[in-house]
């Protein structure tokens, strides 16, 4: 084909103005409750459609306005902005209050992530009821991660994209007081200094693959 | 030797705040072994200990710590209440690294010193403690279904399923050919439909027979329409003579033939000669 | 909290202003799982607020947006702009290969036209089903040539545009002749083996009947 054919072909499948496109990702994202990746969107629009340029033009237009778009992971969701929820009691879900070991254990494998089981336990302290961790994946804050290359290849845990929309994080780097934290050297993975180790469940070598995910 | 050292050591801490310590400690195991099952294991019971010392966690007196959880499991067992054996393997423990810290470092033993062992101690707490401010600012933001909402009427995105179907060149030529070859390759049949079939011979002569009195020439008993298509009309001689030879063979006909190549000629058997 | 009391309090002198009802209004239409009327809104509003006004505002905000505001009896809702459900579907698309009666139906047409269904029949020695036709005329592979002026006047089929596009052809001329499929071994002895899978059977008579069942 010439260059000429092609570029008459290119400018029938022209993608619609910026402003349009803008239209169409919001009624997509207002539609839907749960977030929508780019990728989605687009599959979604037109041909050459840019969903990034609409996004942020988006964003723009909703700023401070009563309901948000915010990026959850690598999604997209419109929802209602915080200072409002007083007037949203009705539509308040229930949901049933998380135990201290649950809240403790979700904290851990988000801070830590990915984390095993034993990693959990050494960190508490005490061992992790299987309930706690059963509690998580079905709110599908939780899920399971990569193995570990490690002796007995132990299954790691991490948190979810429903994680992140519902405490309305961007991501896990956005986790409240993490800088500090890694900073006061608390989420390195320290092992005991020897054998002597108590309780005798944990194994020390385990840790030391444990490099923290938030490095990248 | 030893033993002075530990006495001098023991002085050292003792002569500050060792006496309060010990009523401190014992106040505080007396209100706390009223909730052991409130707490979630031996180190968040340490942590609670530690609590008591209103320090910074990074300046805590593991020592002290120790003690503190000695004299609540010392108190435990005075009041008859079995503690988990968690919390028995801590106090082991802890009792082991108290006398680290008291005595003078052998330098035979190869393991790590008291002070290693107290440090990573109270890194675990520290640990603790942080992991679980961590939870609480969590739990404290703005969530989901509480302060944030969701669409509340989502609208369901329709899944439609659309066919295209494609072929290419080959096919249509593959088609094509296969369209303008099919008699090349036609396999070999019995092509049937200028066939009249004995059966049929038969039955149309069993219903003839009866009225035949008199010496028919058996072309006569061919089916109608035979006389323009040759190949149909040797067929059906074929088997019409077949036929009558099967009616003789019954008993019902008879047959004569004058002369070689004269036509044969049939009647029902018993009729009267004319 | 303490936001809410504030909230409270200040409603005891004044009204909060009408873009704060209005963000209010969104809000709630935005969360709520169904419309909500004028008094439902107020209900939940801070004392003295008046949402008429903040959904007339409403409105116009989102006057040719993605979204708009629409009255639904008695109550108001938001709702996808109505020329963007298109939006709301995901297609997918399957490819499958065009059916043998078809091509062949299509490969008579290519190296006869124009010709009649009669003459397509007598050609592949079996009847054409009106499905078989009508999908190559919805691929547009196929269109209606001229009446051939026989008696009944007939209408005859030609191959398209469109055809010659997508099987990359000039015209209907550089279609290969017998001689060529021949020698381009398209013609050795036995149809080709994809074409006996359907049937199983080597019986040309049987794949005819065969076909017949798969016309539609």
């Amino acid at each position: 084909m010439s260059e000429e054919t092609e570029n008459k072909e290119q400018s029938l499948f022209e993608a619609p103005p910026p402003a349009e496109q803008e239209r169409m990702c919001e009624a997509m994202l207002f539609a839907s409750a749960e977030p929508l990746t780019r990728a989605e969107l687009e599959a979604r629009m037109p041909h050459g459609c840019d969903a990034a340029q609409a996004l942020a033009n988006l964003a723009r237009r909703y700023e401070g306005r009563g309901v948000r778009l915010i990026k959850v992971g690598e999604a997209w969701a419109m929802r209602t902005a915080p200072d409002l929820g007083y007037l949203m009691q009705k539509e308040t879900v229930e949901t049933r209050k998380l135990s201290r070991a649950a809240t403790e254990t979700l904290a851990i494998i988000a801070y830590h992530q990915p984390v095993t089981r034993a990693e959990i336990e050494e960190i508490r302290g005490v061992s992790v009821s299987r309930g706690t961790l059963d509690q998580l994946l079905e709110l599908e804050w939780v899920r399971f991660g990569r193995r570990r290359s490690t002796p007995g290849r132990p299954v790691t845990f991490v948190v979810t994209q429903h994680f992140l929309d519902h405490f309305g994080l961007e991501s896990t780097r956005d986790l409240p007081g993490l800088k500090e934290l890694r900073a006061a050297g608390l989420l390195d993975s320290r092992p005991p200094p020897d054998s002597l180790t108590r309780g005798g469940g944990e194994d020390g070598d385990e840790d030391d693959e444990q490099d923290m995910l938030f490095d990248d | 030797m030893g033993v002075a050292m530990v006495t001098d050591r023991f002085d050292e801490t003792a002569a500050g705040e060792g006496a309060f310590d010990s009523v401190a400690d014992r106040m505080a195991a007396e209100s706390l072994i009223v909730d052991v099952d409130g707490f979630e294991g031996p180190l968040d019971l340490l942590l609670t200990l530690g609590r008591t010392q209103k320090v910074d966690l990074r300046q805590i007196s593991v020592l002290q710590l120790a003690r503190q959880y000695l004299a609540f499991v010392e108190k435990a067992k005075a009041l008859r209440i079995e503690l988990a054996a968690d919390y028995l393997v801590m106090a082991a423990w802890l009792a082991f690294l108290k006398s680290r810290l008291l005595l003078p470092p052998d330098p035979t033993d190869e393991g790590p010193s008291g002070e290693e062992l107290a440090a990573h101690l109270a890194f675990q707490l520290e640990r603790l403690q942080a992991m679980r401010e961590a939870a609480a600012r969590l739990m404290a933001r703005d969530r989901l279904g509480r302060d944030v909402f969701a669409r509340g009427i989502p609208e369901d995105v329709m899944r439609v399923k659309r066919v295209i179907h494609t072929a290419t060149l080959l096919d249509l030529m593959h088609a094509y050919a296969r369209i303008r070859t099919r008699d090349e390759f036609r396999p070999y049949v019995m092509d049937r439909d200028w066939v009249v079939t004995l059966d049929e011979a038969l039955d149309r002569m069993r219903g003839l027979i009866g009225f035949s009195g008199t010496w028919t020439d058996i072309s006569s008993y061919l089916p109608e329409g035979m006389g323009s298509d040759p190949a149909r009309r040797r067929s059906a001689t074929a088997s019409t003579f077949a036929a009558a030879l099967e009616l003789v063979k019954e008993g019902r006909a008879e047959l004569r033939q004058s002369e070689h190549f004269a036509p044969v000629q049939l009647r029902r058997k018993g009729a009267a000669d004319a």
